[in-house]
């Protein structure tokens, strides 16, 4: 077992891929010689050559359509787009073409390609460096989304995304790329060498996409979350005291619902959160369907909780973010509602 | 508005009821325009996107530098499937005016392109086709009865009644799937070129669009990374002066060609008369040296006129004048090729009327076996359930749900 | 009073908004000398003008950017999109630009553009030309984004989008432009000549953007849904019997909650229902929300009916979309349910 | 793999640790680019995109046809407003390094473009930037005192606590709101430009991205839009040799000038000395007056060089060698300049120094001054609650609840 962060586990997950499979490449903006903004490839193109961690021009949509020729020509792609909130470029070809090409070619032509993009705020990104565009990717047939919540995961799911035959976008919160954060900024910042998933096996380990994992058991509620706000939920259950059992969905497409209504029709409440603008967001489905298949076992309504619809701001991060206030709050008042 | 606008519109030369006018096409004479080498600078070549390769002369000869010198079989072989391509169209329209088809897309008065481009290349380089390059799926191995039990979305479909007609795919043939999204498949050729060399294999890749779609990012996207990579790709223009109802104009072509796109990025452009099979049979080859010999890409203009209208859907008169096609300068391909032929002495008029209505009745034939896979009105059916196959590779769960209920209701359904 | 279908109507409407303010252009792929491949904009160039009714070239994301910059110059754009499933190519200039504009510049720029776009299937477009994306869109803030069901609307409506300042995109259900639709593709087509809502008041008038409206009155359930779905939900109401009301959303941002949760309280059953996918589609939305603010009226789960998650195919139309008999099977069921 | 890869990748010509190279910058001597008349054909002007054009030499001297001839006041104007840019960068990147301000971005050693580009265009022409042409707005009349209060997300902030710092805006300059998306601002800025000629006003726009951007959707769609309707626009391409991490051969810089970019449709392409200052007024002048004369769009590429890192969280010696821009052959602009008046007698190394005292002392009031109206750390506070408002001109409802909600938290909150 080694200590990693999220992006030493990320970095590991594309290190052992490449090095067993000389087909799987990496392309992305400023990924190669300088190993990635956010350093996830820092050292790949020493250790695999520029041919095959490959520094892109400046065009999302330029560089998600090279790599579905690629992976149709037996290459195994990943492309890192820098910040998530610039994967709309690419939008048209996510959308019309990798997601649709194995279906429209009935199985002929696919392309595995695995698209790797950090998300969220919380890092004075200003709204240009600070979305969460999870929930537009998963009304997307034919495409697979995945956010993980720790190295642990990140490296196992990313390991499944890539030696996955299917298209993945992975979404990676860049909040917690260096540490669990519960949603104080006021608080010292805490690193993942003390995180039981900070311990990331050495070599090649999967976690399946499609599984939700039940990170806090508990008897009185559920809260279904993902990403940074899965360590929000843990903090503001510990806070009300409440026995919150906590489900990290991890794969928000497929979703593994069974895991989900199971909870929720033991404790017959539940919040469904994350960091993403509400309206319209992947919480709707998530609430839609535990509405729809625990409804007899509901004591109160499945609230969500969520970034509030407009522009994540500059300078409000904190007011923005869904955090350990408002989620204790939502808690709080669940638990009324159903007394 | 009070003041006058100044705003710059493009107008083509003539709308319906104007005398077709081809002006403002420069052409030049055949055999005129110099062939480099294919290791020749992007910049010392900067000729071949303005001037027009040509081949076969008014005279029906074929002249200069880039005569590919085809022996008569290799010619007789182009004039077949050209002829083939036409006749398929013609009947395929035919059926979806019948209403045994839902829509159709004819490649008429282009099939040059296609034919002598899939002729050009070599198995294993991969073509990223655009709508209209039916000519590439039939060299390549697809039967026409496959392609039209695509068309009619029946049990032998290809694309299992997911697709429009028309949206083939051939992996066999090394044919892409055809998207409905304008010069998707562009990005895709030069990605699956760069994928070559890095494997250092020696494939090459093709795409095409038309001249409207040029305006699209993917035209873009492609040309940039096939300049930074020197990916070995062959990407094509065919200008068909239309895009729909608008002309070649609207899509920039007003002022420079569109073989002149990739010049800023150091591509060269190779303006190649599309109505002459000789002339892009050896830009092609010339294009696919320069590609294979690590030169990188080459973008080919192909000068030629979408003969029919712009799909079963469309009605060109509304918006060109109806004789435009015969008034084109650069005439029909096929007549230009059998003319050819019939100069060189390797055919004749009666051989030619003998081949059509050959290749009628083979097409007839064939649409005869594909309707015994069904048609729009007729069984057997493909399995409706179909449609949840192949959206993933491994199926998620919440089909099973859904393909379920699908299935419940189209036998119990509700009561009405 | 006209009769008008609903191509007429927002031709009509452009027509209308054109006359009284030269400010307003028309920008699109062959919607100028040609007058659009759906005849939307046939006779404005006549009437208006190459400069105000200008033919583009295909580049979605190049018409989308160039109209922003005329709205930012003082004019009022109107964009068509050829289909919605073309609109792809433009989201980073919708997303990023359109949206965000006014926000970012704290109102000293924006762009009025109204992006209007023929979405939905049925007419055997295959999956490039039926799609219908509305729910990404209300996901982004920013944007309004509505849907008529109706002639009567459509003009109202677009008539409003086109004068409101904050950008709008108008989702137009092309299998309606002729003539309402219930669903069932063997009856003969029918035409908005005898329809009510295909009677058409001559000259200005708006309808609200942000305002639904109940179309049916019923005391037993609640079906919520717009688009081509309306007449589907109308003819399934009356098929079985039950007292449903019928609410057309017409607005899917802003919503219209309050007309919405009111019907559903007072109803106690609720079917949410549109074609596009049902994964992270707007109907989750719809039923998140219902749910939590009548959870104490509900008598059975709020149900989502909706085109399954594929991509719609050209051969199954009728097994894909979610016509009559679905409805049918879906009211039936909750009635059940609720009993 | 099997067999070597042959993928081209690019390389820049120096890596951390080697030797400065900048051999492979093709360039003119002053003085010895003819200047055309503005009305005349891109095709005859190619060599504008390939040659520089130059007008300062290096014994400071302004020479040949470009030079402008500006008079002592203007070019005091000119060296004043850069080296103020300059001055400022350096204060707030202090600032930065100290924690005071979340992130910044310089512009320096590029300060030329914007500087001489505001003082060549009209104050009703607008302005489409990037992030590095704080140097437009600076000239357009927006205080420094505004600009710091943006930068401070503080309750003077024009931006309201909204953007990134740098992410300025001026509607009555008419400079165009900054976006952190790359090159958006392009087709926005052919827009603009469009309905300015629709409107029949004489107005043009200019717009700005890096040489890295011209890789985006946008870049093309912009030059497209403009060849199409001969907008009156000047398109600027500021390569600074850099983006981010990658050298300008990555965005296809390798084979030809970004100036040469819209060569295939018609749009001549200028590339221009990017740190002369009478250069690139002198070419803006040129290509405001084609705009003007309704001759379209003209592409400007300025060779220049990022002097500092991409922004406060770059660190570029870890891929580029640490004295590269000393060893830029075209020199630091505001030396150059300075050197230019000195040598017409109009300025003085004692002038120049307390010139920069000057504005360091002005730069230093202003961040005393801005700091008043509330800091990262310290108050007074916007309220952030307005982060609800102008999302819409007309705000949803669901944004009430909201915003109660928020307040509400942020009065009682949860317990911890
Ligand atoms: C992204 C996108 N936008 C618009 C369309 C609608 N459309 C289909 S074909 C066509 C015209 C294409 O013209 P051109 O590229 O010249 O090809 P041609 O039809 O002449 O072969 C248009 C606008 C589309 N299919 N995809
Ligand atoms: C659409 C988009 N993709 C990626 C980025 C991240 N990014 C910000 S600046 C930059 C480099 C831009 O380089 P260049 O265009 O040369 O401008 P310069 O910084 O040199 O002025 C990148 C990749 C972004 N802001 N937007
Ligand atoms: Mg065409
Ligand atoms: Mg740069």
């Amino acid at each position: 077992m080694a200590q990693m962060n999220m992006i030493e586990a990320i970095r590991d997950a594309m290190d052992i891929t490449m090095a067993k499979d000389p087909n799987v490449i990496v392309i992305g903006e400023d990924i190669g010689y300088f190993g990635g903004v956010f350093r996830c490839t820092d050292g790949l193109q020493d250790k695999y050559g520029e041919h095959r961690v490959i520094d892109a021009p400046i065009a999302e949509g330029g560089i998600i359509g090279a790599a579905i020729g690629m992976g149709v020509n037996g290459l195994r792609p990943i492309v890192e787009i820098q910040f998530a909130d610039y994967i709309y470029p690419g939008f048209d070809q996510i959308v019309s073409e990798l997601a649709k090409l194995r279906y429209r070619s009935c199985g002929e032509f696919f392309s595995p390609v695995t698209i790797r993009t950090p998300c969220g705020g919380g890092i004075r990104g200003g709204q240009t460096h600070s979305q969460s565009p999870e929930s537009i990717f998963t009304h997307v047939s034919g495409i697979k989304t995945v956010m993980p919540s720790n190295p642990y995961d990140a490296k196992g799911l990313l390991i499944s995304a890539i030696e996955s035959d299917d298209p993945v976008i992975f979404f990676e919160p860049k909040r917690i790329y260096n540490g669990p954060f519960d949603g104080d900024p006021d608080k010292p910042s805490v690193s993942w060498a003390s995180h039981p998933k900070g311990e990331v096996p050495e070599g090649h380990y999967t976690v399946a996409i499609g599984e939700a994992e039940i990170v806090r058991e508990g008897s009185e509620m559920t809260i279904v979350t993902y990403g940074t706000l899965v360590h929000v939920a843990i903090a503001a259950a510990e806070a009300t005291g409440v026995d919150v059992e906590i489900i990290d969905v991890r794969s928000l497409s497929p979703l593994d619902i069974t895991t989900i209504t199971e909870s929720v029709k033991k404790t017959g409440r539940c919040i469904v959160a994350h960091e993403a603008t509400r309206f319209g967001g992947y919480g709707a489905e998530l609430a839609a369907t535990i509405q729809n298949d625990c409804f007899y076992h509901l004591e109160a309504p499945v609230s969500r909780l969520a970034g509030w619809d407009t522009p994540y701001p500059h300078a409000f991060e904190w007011q923005y973010f869904p955090g350990k206030k408002r989620m204790v709050a939502g808690i709080r008042k669940i638990m009324e509602a159903a007394a | 508005m009070t003041r006058e606008s100044r705003l710059h519109i493009p107008q083509p030369a003539a709308r319906p009821g104007d005398e077709p006018d081809f002006s403002y096409l420069h052409l030049s004479p055949a055999g005129s325009v110099d062939k480099p080498a294919v290791d020749a600078r992007a910049r010392d070549i900067e000729y071949l996107s303005h001037d027009l390769v040509r081949v076969l002369d008014d005279d029906h000869s074929a002249k200069g530098p880039w005569d590919p010198k085809l022996d008569a079989e290799k010619l007789h072989t182009a004039l077949r499937w050209m002829l083939l391509n036409r006749v398929f169209d013609e009947r395929m329209w035919q059926i979806q005016r019948q209403g045994r088809i839902s829509f159709y897309m004819p490649a008429t008065g282009e099939e040059a392109v296609s034919i002598a481009q899939a002729m050009a290349l070599r198995h294993g380089d991969m073509c990223f086709p655009s709508y209209r390059n039916q000519g590439l799926f039939m060299y390549r191995g697809v039967s026409l009865v496959d392609m039209m039990c695509q068309c009619l979305s029946n049990t032998r479909d290809m694309c299992k009644g997911r697709q429009l007609p028309i949206m083939y795919h051939s992996k066999s043939g090394n044919v892409f799937s055809i998207s409905g999204n304008l010069g998707t498949q562009y990005p895709h050729a030069v990605g699956w070129a760069m994928a070559s060399a890095i494997k250092g294999e020696d494939h090459i890749a093709a795409s095409w669009v038309g001249d409207g779609s040029t305006a699209e990012a993917d035209f873009h996207y492609a040309l940039t990374f096939a300049a930074v990579y020197q990916a070995p790709v062959i990407l094509n223009v065919v200008n068909n002066q239309w895009a729909i109802s608008t002309f070649q104009g609207t899509a920039g072509g007003e002022r420079r060609s569109f073989a002149a796109r990739g010049l800023g990025l150091g591509i060269p452009g190779v303006r190649v008369d599309g109505n002459d099979l000789l002339a892009i049979y050896s830009a092609t080859i010339w294009a696919a040296e320069r590609a294979r010999n690590g030169h990188g890409p080459t973008l080919i203009e192909h000068v030629t006129y979408r003969g029919g209208p712009h799909s079963t859907s469309d009605d060109p008169s509304k918006y060109r004048p109806k004789n435009e096609w015969e008034k084109f300068p650069l005439g029909d391909p096929i007549e230009r090729l059998k003319q050819h032929l019939i100069h060189e002495g390797y055919w004749s008029e009666e051989q030619h009327e003998a081949l059509i209505e050959e290749l009628k009745a083979e097409v007839l034939a064939a649409w005869k076996e594909a309707q015994k896979y069904g048609t729009m009105t007729e069984g057997p059916w493909l399995d409706p359930a179909s449609m949840f196959d192949d959206v993933y590779e491994d199926p998620m769960g919440r089909f099973d749900g859904q393909r379920r209920r699908m299935l419940e209701l189209e036998e119990n359904g509700g009561d009405t």
